[in-house]
């Protein structure tokens, strides 16, 4: 069983010129045993320093961890049965590829037989046979960091700790070692805390997955509800790429009215929001809910904007296209079949099927 | 291992009580001449004194000369001195209160067979604090060949002495010679580290004190000025180093060897075996060099004033440890002192041509001695009126102590530099004295 | 969960000490022998030596005599020139000779492996000397005749011949001297080490960075050599201050008092007046003045450089 | 993708190669002038050593010799005789390997211990703990002697044991600080590694820490070696037999009331120094290498 | 004018161990000026190393490199102009953040005030005002890599090289130094080389990439054609994510025959590859292009295959599917409104119109 629950956990730094730091504010939830759950947030939210204090390398300044039934609080790290790839690597440079690997297997007593086994097992999973003998400053960034992980994977603990286990591999290394997690965990039948700011990892990877901002949860969600029903504006900009916009509206009847156009809301978003009718709101739409009329079979009757083009990227099957609404600038993603010119008139439906609306003040979603 | 020793002598072993030696390696061992070294003198004499007291084991630690006095000094401080100790006279050691005076422990024989001269060395507050091993009588040294040469009746000054000018005239004429590499050569040399010739040129220039045992500072009148004045001017005139201020007692002797120098102060006896030595090493192809007929000479004094002699000598000491052990273990420590400072301990003195303490000894060893050279004779002509240097109550020689590190020394060599005329050096330093004496 | 609470509650500060050892235990047994050494040889000795300041020391009883020995150093010229020396001594070796280190490490590091080898040890060489042997190597070097090899080479440059140790205007300099042209093979090292730690990244930013030879040296490499320079500025200075071997044998503290360091007075008072307690006094009021010096230095130069 | 052949772009060229090459020559200059300072600079440091050497190969007339002879016109090995006719000079030299090798590692060890601790770990009164370390370096050793001989001599009665040679200086505050100072740039990633890899704390410091810090412990192995190895003031306090002496002690014998045997001296010098170039040869590979580099990113 | 041009470069390493490693094998080509152009490769591949060598922080073998119309072959690093952002951040560990963003400017002599204005301009666009006075470490990792980048920003230099800037950066951020970049590019007016190994990126950013595998340059072009006439196997799989299908197949008349499938073939594809009728091909066929029936219009006639799949993965608005093909592992990249679920049978329509054949000796499309 290999639970882990952080219960109420706050952690301060002391910080030389600024006195106390708040890296991690009153957080709570709980890992499942065997769930792979992902955290992620923008840089410096505290995610990392969330995964040490499951390590046990950072001691909360108040609340409990728990891992599987024990209150590890005061446990130190060899003893919480976990593995973790660092965010910098941390390779021991005197130490070859291969007894980098070992390492955490000699120092459990670990038969050598046993240890050379699971080395080439891991060495194989990552391709890093033919590093096995160089030392860490012989190899590229990306080779250092596949290390990382397989030190991990050597250990096999009940619970796995990656902080940005791939931010440096590139894609095609990427996806491979994506689904060799996947599958590890599958496997191993591991509880594994992810830390990345990947939206393709955490996606994929999560089973839920944590936002945090600033020190605080914003939500904890499975991915299609974090993606469908996030919690507040923060984390329906957060999650998805390109994010969401966010257009500034007023709300009256079935009328919602932006600065440059009025949209007319399907009959199930006008019950939703009855009780907010005649107030200011944000309007929150996905990208991928900006169609190119010209590509659709049915045109449609309302929500179409006729807008010139500011920037067209393409993205191989789709394009960004990035316009203006009032001060409120736009972005759609649309087939490449579109053929979207940058500077060209358009028209596009926006789709409010998905739409969200947000409390302009608290932020929250309505 | 032995433990055993320095700090904590007096510890039975197998019942025996260990008496601890602490001395110095007087001379070496020297195979070409069959000379024994100190060492070997000493451990026969210990070796007696084991056989004839059974009750007793001797220990001895041969100190290096370097750090010797400083491991005592930390030996001593801590409470643990060795119970015999080889040592010049030393008022500060009877102030720590563990130096134990011989009187009681001395036969009427022995105090009769030391030199009243070995005796008053030791002697302070009217008791004897150890037994004197040899009168170490310092004197000049002179390269024979050069004063013959520049004039000088050598074996006269060795009988009668000279004066001031009869010295500065010779070294004046030895001057402006120049040695056989064609450098200059210096009448006279002397180190400038401290105030050693001043003070014998002072008592040959009627001042035989610089403090009184009534606490009166005697170098502060005109007498020093002009002594000052007549070292100034030997430096002015290039009769003696102008950087005398920087020059040391070994490089004087290199000036000497190498036939750079005249006359030079100061020496004593001892420096004849050594030269001796030196010359038979030439003889024998071993050193490259000129042998030197090397002559002991008296301090020169002042016209009207008398010639003085001075001299010194060490002797062993008698100390008891914090932690009495006792008045037997003391009584057997002096037993061993006595008998390690017998007239057979004569050989050491002997061995480095210098004079014993014990008339005993001087006869016994006088092959040795070679008293019948003109050396030899003029060690013996300068015993009978040789004097100690001062003797001072414990807490007066600390105070002469200090005036001599604190005002004496500083101000004599800042005078050597150049930096200070004689009146400026004479005021200075009685400006000090008067400050610590009053 | 809630008994947990509950249990936390009612540990008694037995437990709480048992955690406390159980979080810094270790990081106590790391330091416990060598503490445990200091205190025994280096605490206790200290403390008695304390006790010896406000006492007129000796073997066989010692007096009481608050704060006398204090109150005379206050009022004694010797010591005042001593403290002036030992300062001027100071100042005049430690940031030259930090200068000439970092300079000679610099000069060292950009050389093939086998020459650093070599220069390294020349410039060691001299620290595997003992003390005594390198200063009556240097005393003949100083000796003040013209045949003195100091002299000889002031007359290759038309100098005038110099009096070096004999002079009390050059005496304190000449031993200064000392020291700048041999003793500084240890620094070199510990610099050179230092440098070899410094990553090679931030040089070649500081090279996109439009940065010069000297504005590399002056805010990266010296920058990073912080704790190493840190290290040899309080070592050097307590070195300094504590300066005795050269004094002692070579200059007794002269001429005139131009030499006197204090660590040598400190001597003089103990071994050749046996005033253990003046002496005590001497060595706490240098030790208080090193002290200041040193927590001045750790304020203004104390940089954790973690790479 | 062909060269344009712009007269400007010749001549820029020209220039750059011209300023490359300048940049190369200086480059070049520049090493020369280090070459040649450096040599200078080595002559200079050697200077007295060569007089140690060239001494300890001269009779007792050629050291005196005016002017002085820097090389020996007639070198002899007298006084290499003499240093090894005196008895205990190979036992001198025991006792010294043994004092100074059990010192050094023992004092290496402690001081990577501790400073390992004081820069990396973080525990109550850290701060205070290296202050009052730090400040009892601050009292000069005079003071402390006699303490010191009191206790050693007196209380624990190591008077003539290796032991009681070795005790004050096992460990060294210097050592400690020199370690801290060290350490503190070592990245603090690889112990969290050490402690998730289930490292005891020891086994980081053994197998992590100790390791990467060759060049520190290499640097201050040296200098601890030849500091013990040239102490001669302690043990010669606290030894009083032949048997005993270590090197240095022993080599004082050279040193007589009126004369002293340069010769001999130097030549002991010499003897005593070739141990320490020995062991500064052997570990002076260590000193450069930056070990910790491809740790970490960043 | 600042073009780049490398002209036949190569460059090898001494290796300890392995003696001569060649990092970079006989590469040229041409950024023009004020061109964004992005470096996309496997870890390893040479790319770091070719920026380096355009820095003139490493010298090549054997090759010119041209920076505007000079040669810059020997020209110092401080002298071509240039900035460059690190990938191990190299911040200078000692100095506030504010001075090591101000460390180029000082070294140029820029008056203070003006420091201080880029300074502030740089720290608004990267949102790290509040980080200024600190020190490096005492900063995520995240945060030091906006640092990195801020170096290069302030110095307004005619080339900006990045070596993967943005790696660290969580997905809002990125998206944001994304749109910052692209404006920065427009409105500096500067030459950007970029390397990377985030396929958004290089596909958004670059007007033209270069992929480079083993050392040498597989394709220069633009991030279309990249994408739809990828010159080898190598970069067809290296570009688009999930990456092409590859299934070995036979080339008969109209029809590909696969292990398990026989795909009839578009007309002007069959014209196309009629020289290789009848000879063993690789077929590549994107994730995209293979589409959920079920969603279409209008139902295909052939080119439909049915599976169960084995993973479904949720991207919020696609799912990635995966399904077997005989040996081969397809992947599918189809809209979440499909609702497709693991282990279920479902029909899929390869859509052939983007196909590529590959010859699987030599690897090069066909
Ligand atoms: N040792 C420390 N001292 C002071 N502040 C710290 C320390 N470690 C982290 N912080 C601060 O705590 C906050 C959270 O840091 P943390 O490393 O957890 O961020 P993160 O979410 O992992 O970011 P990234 O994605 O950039 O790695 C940051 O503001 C950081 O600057
Ligand atoms: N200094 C060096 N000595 C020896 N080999 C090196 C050196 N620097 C790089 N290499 C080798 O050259 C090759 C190219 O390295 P480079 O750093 O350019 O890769 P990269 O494409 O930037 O990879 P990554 O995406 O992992 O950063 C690698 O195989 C690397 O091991
Ligand atoms: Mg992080
Ligand atoms: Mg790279």
């Amino acid at each position: 069983m290999a639970e882990v629950k952080f219960e109420n956990i706050v952690k301060e730094f002391e910080d030389e010129n600024k006195g106390k730091v708040r890296a991690v504010n009153d957080a709570s939830f709980t890992v499942k045993d065997k769930e792979f759950l992902v955290f992620v947030g923008p840089s410096g939210c505290g995610k990392t320093t969330s995964l040490r204090m499951v390590a046990g390398l950072e001691r909360q300044t108040s609340g409990n961890v728990y891992i599987g039934d024990r209150l590890v609080n005061k446990v130190h790290p060899k003893d919480r049965d976990i593995a973790m790839v660092f965010q910098d690597y941390a390779l021991y440079p005197h130490m070859t590829i291969r007894e980098n690997l070992g390492f955490g297997l000699k120092n459990l007593k670990t038969p050598k037989a046993e240890i050379d086994a699971k080395i080439n097992e891991a060495a194989s999973i990552l391709s890093i046979e033919n590093l096995l003998d160089r030392k860490p400053r012989e190899l590229s960034g990306g080779q250092k960091q596949r290390i990382a992980v397989g030190r991990a994977i050597v250990r096999n603990p009940s619970v796995f700790l990656f902080d940005e286990p791939l931010s440096n591999l590139d894609a095609k290394l990427r996806v491979q070692m994506r689904v060799e997690l996947s599958e590890l965990h599958k496997r191993l039948g591991a509880t594994i805390i992810y830390v990345t700011h990947d939206q393709v990892e955490a996606m994929t990877l999560g089973q839920r997955i944590v936002v945090m901002n600033g020190g605080e949860i914003q939500q904890i969600a499975t991915p299609e509800e974090l993606y469908e029903n996030p919690s507040n504006m923060f984390v329906a900009g957060f999650i998805g790429s390109p994010p969401m916009n966010f257009i500034k509206a007023r709300l009256d009847g079935n009328k919602l009215h932006t600065a440059a156009n009025t949209f007319i809301l399907p009959d199930d978003k006008v019950a939703l929001y009855k009780e907010y009718d005649g107030e200011q709101v944000i309007f929150g739409i996905r990208p991928e809910d900006i169609l190119a009329t010209k590509l659709l079979n049915k045109q449609p009757e309302n929500n179409v904007v006729s807008t010139n083009l500011k920037v067209v990227e393409h993205l191989g099957a789709e394009l960004l296209i990035y316009f203006d609404n009032g001060d409120d600038q736009i972005t759609g993603r649309v087939s490449a079949d579109a053929k979207l010119k940058a500077l060209e008139p358009v028209e596009l439906y926006f789709n409010l099927n998905k739409m969200q609306l947000f409390n302009p003040d608290t932020q929250e979603r309505i | 291992s032995s433990k055993e020793s320095g700090g904590d002598g007096g510890k039975k072993k197998d019942g025996k009580d260990v008496i601890t030696v602490w001395s110095y390696p007087h001379y070496q061992e020297n195979p070409d001449t069959d000379q024994k070294s100190y060492e070997q003198h000493l451990v026969e004499l210990i070796k007696e004194v084991e056989a004839d007291n059974p009750g007793i084991e001797v220990k001895h630690e041969i100190l290096s000369w370097a750090e010797g006095a400083k491991k005592f000094d930390v030996a001593l401080n801590s409470g643990n001195p060795p119970d015999i100790f080889f040592s010049v006279m030393e008022p500060k050691y009877i102030e720590t209160g563990l130096a134990v005076p011989l009187d009681d422990y001395l036969d009427a024989e022995d105090l009769e067979d030391l030199e009243p001269f070995a005796k008053d060395t030791f002697t302070s507050d009217g008791k004897l604090w150890a037994v004197s091993q040899w009168i170490s009588i310092h004197t000049w040294g002179g390269n024979r060949a050069m004063m013959e040469e520049a004039g000088a009746d050598v074996d006269k000054i060795m009988k009668d002495g000279w004066t001031w000018q009869e010295f500065y005239d010779i070294a004046e004429k030895i001057s402006q010679t120049k040695n056989k590499d064609g450098k200059k050569v210096y009448g006279f040399a002397t180190q400038g580290k401290d105030e050693e010739t001043f003070t014998h040129m002072m008592r040959n220039n009627g001042v035989e004190k610089t403090i009184s045992e009534d606490g009166e500072f005697h170098w502060n009148g005109d007498k020093a000025v002009e002594t000052l004045n007549f070292i100034k001017e030997m430096m002015d005139k290039g009769v003696m180093p102008k950087e005398t201020a920087g020059i040391d007692s070994q490089k004087v002797i290199d000036m000497f060897s190498a036939e750079e120098v005249g006359i030079y102060g100061r020496t004593g006896p001892y420096q004849v075996r050594f030269n001796d030595n030196r010359n038979a090493e030439i003889d024998a192809g071993k050193v490259k060099g000129e042998k030197i007929d090397f002559v002991l000479l008296p301090f020169p004094h002042n016209e009207g004033e008398k010639e003085v002699a001075t001299g010194g000598g060490g002797g062993m000491w008698l100390f008891k440890q914090k932690n009495y052990k006792g008045d037997e273990h003391t009584e057997n420590a002096a037993k061993v002192l006595k008998h390690i400072t017998g007239t057979k301990s004569s050989v050491t003195a002997a061995t480095m041509f210098i004079p014993p303490a014990r008339k005993s000894g001087q006869e016994m060893y006088s092959d040795l001695l070679q008293l019948e050279t003109d050396n030899g004779q003029f060690i013996q002509r300068t015993l009978d009126y040789v004097v100690p240097g001062a003797i001072l109550d414990p807490e007066l020689a600390q105070k002469s102590s200090k005036v001599l590190n604190d005002g004496i020394k500083p101000k004599y060599q800042g005078f050597l530099a150049g930096e200070l005329t004689p009146e400026e050096t004479v005021e200075q330093w009685t400006k000090v004295a008067d400050s610590v004496l009053k | 969960m809630a008994s947990t609470v509950e249990k936390k509650r009612s540990e008694g500060s037995w437990d709480n000490f048992k955690q406390f050892m159980k979080d810094y235990g270790w990081c106590y047994a790391f330091i416990a022998l060598p503490f445990l050494l200091f205190l025994v040889f280096t605490v206790y000795p200290l403390i008695t030596a304390f006790i010896m300041s406000f006492q007129e020391y000796g073997i066989m009883e010692s007096k009481f005599i608050g704060l006398d020995n204090y109150k005379y150093l206050m009022e004694n010229e010797i010591f005042w020139k001593s403290m002036k020396n030992t300062a001027i001594y100071t100042l005049g070796t430690v940031p030259v000779n930090i200068v000439i280190t970092l300079f000679l490490a610099m000069m060292i590091f950009p050389i093939n492996k086998r020459s650093q080898t070599f220069f390294k040890a020349s410039f060691y060489l001299p620290a595997v000397t003992s003390g005594i042997t390198m200063s009556l190597i240097w005393l003949w070097m100083f000796d003040p005749t013209q045949s003195g090899l100091m002299n000889v080479v002031l007359g290759w440059m038309g100098f005038d011949q110099q009096l070096w140790l004999a002079s009390s205007k050059s005496s304190l300099f000449s031993l200064m001297l000392m020291t700048y042209i041999g003793g500084h093979g240890s620094g070199v090292i510990l610099y050179l080490a230092a440098m070899g730690g410094i990553p090679k990244s931030l040089y070649e930013a500081a090279d996109i960075d439009a940065a010069s030879w000297w504005s590399k040296l002056k805010n990266i490499t010296w920058p990073l050599l912080k704790p190493t320079t840190l290290y040899m500025l309080i070592t050097g200075i307590i070195g300094s201050f504590q300066i005795f071997e050269a004094t002692y044998v070579m200059t007794q503290g002269g001429p005139n008092f131009s030499t006197t360091t204090i660590a040598y007075l400190i001597y003089q008072h103990a071994f050749e007046y046996y005033q253990f307690g003046l002496a005590a006094a001497e060595s706490f009021i240098l030790g208080f003045v090193i002290i200041v010096i040193s927590v001045l230095q750790f304020k203004y130069m104390a940089s954790d450089v973690e790479y | 993708m062909e060269l344009k052949p712009a007269t400007d772009n010749q001549y820029q060229i020209k220039l750059d190669e011209k300023k490359d090459l300048q940049r190369q020559a200086i480059k070049k200059i520049g090493l020369i002038i280090i070459y040649i300072f450096l040599g200078l600079w080595a002559i200079f440091t050697f200077v007295p050593l060569l007089w140690m050497l060239s001494s300890s190969f001269k009779d007792s007339s050629a050291i005196t010799a005016v002017p002085p002879e820097l090389f020996p016109t007639r070198p002899t090995l007298d006084a290499y005789k003499r240093i090894f006719e005196v008895g205990g000079l190979g036992r001198w030299f025991l006792n010294s390997t043994i004092v100074a090798g059990i010192s050094t590692i023992i004092n290496v060890f402690f001081a990577a211990l501790a400073g390992y601790a004081f820069s990396k770990l973080r525990f109550p009164g850290r701060n205070a703990i290296f202050w009052a370390l730090l400040a009892s370096m601050m009292i000069p050793g005079q003071v402390t002697l006699i303490p010191l001989y009191i206790l050693v001599v007196n209380t624990f009665q190591l008077e003539n044991t290796y032991i009681g040679i070795i005790v004050p200086g096992m460990i060294s505050v210097g050592s400690i600080f020199l370690m801290k100072q060290f350490m503190s740039s070592l990245p603090s990633s690889l112990i969290d590694a050490g402690k998730i890899d289930a490292c005891s704390e020891f086994g980081i410091f053994w197998k992590i820490i100790l390791p990467i810090s060759k060049p520190g412990l290499a640097v201050l192995g040296i200098f601890t070696f030849v500091a013990q190895w040239n102490n001669f003031f302690w043990p010669f306090l606290v030894t009083n037999t032949n048997s005993m002496r270590t090197l240095q002690v022993g080599l004082t014998s050279f040193r007589f009331e009126n004369m002293q045997d340069y010769g001999a001296m130097m030549a002991g010098a010499v003897c005593s120094a070739v141990p320490m170039i020995i062991v500064f040869l052997a570990l002076q590979k260590y000193f450069l290498r930056g070990i910790t580099i491809g740790a970490v990113k960043g």
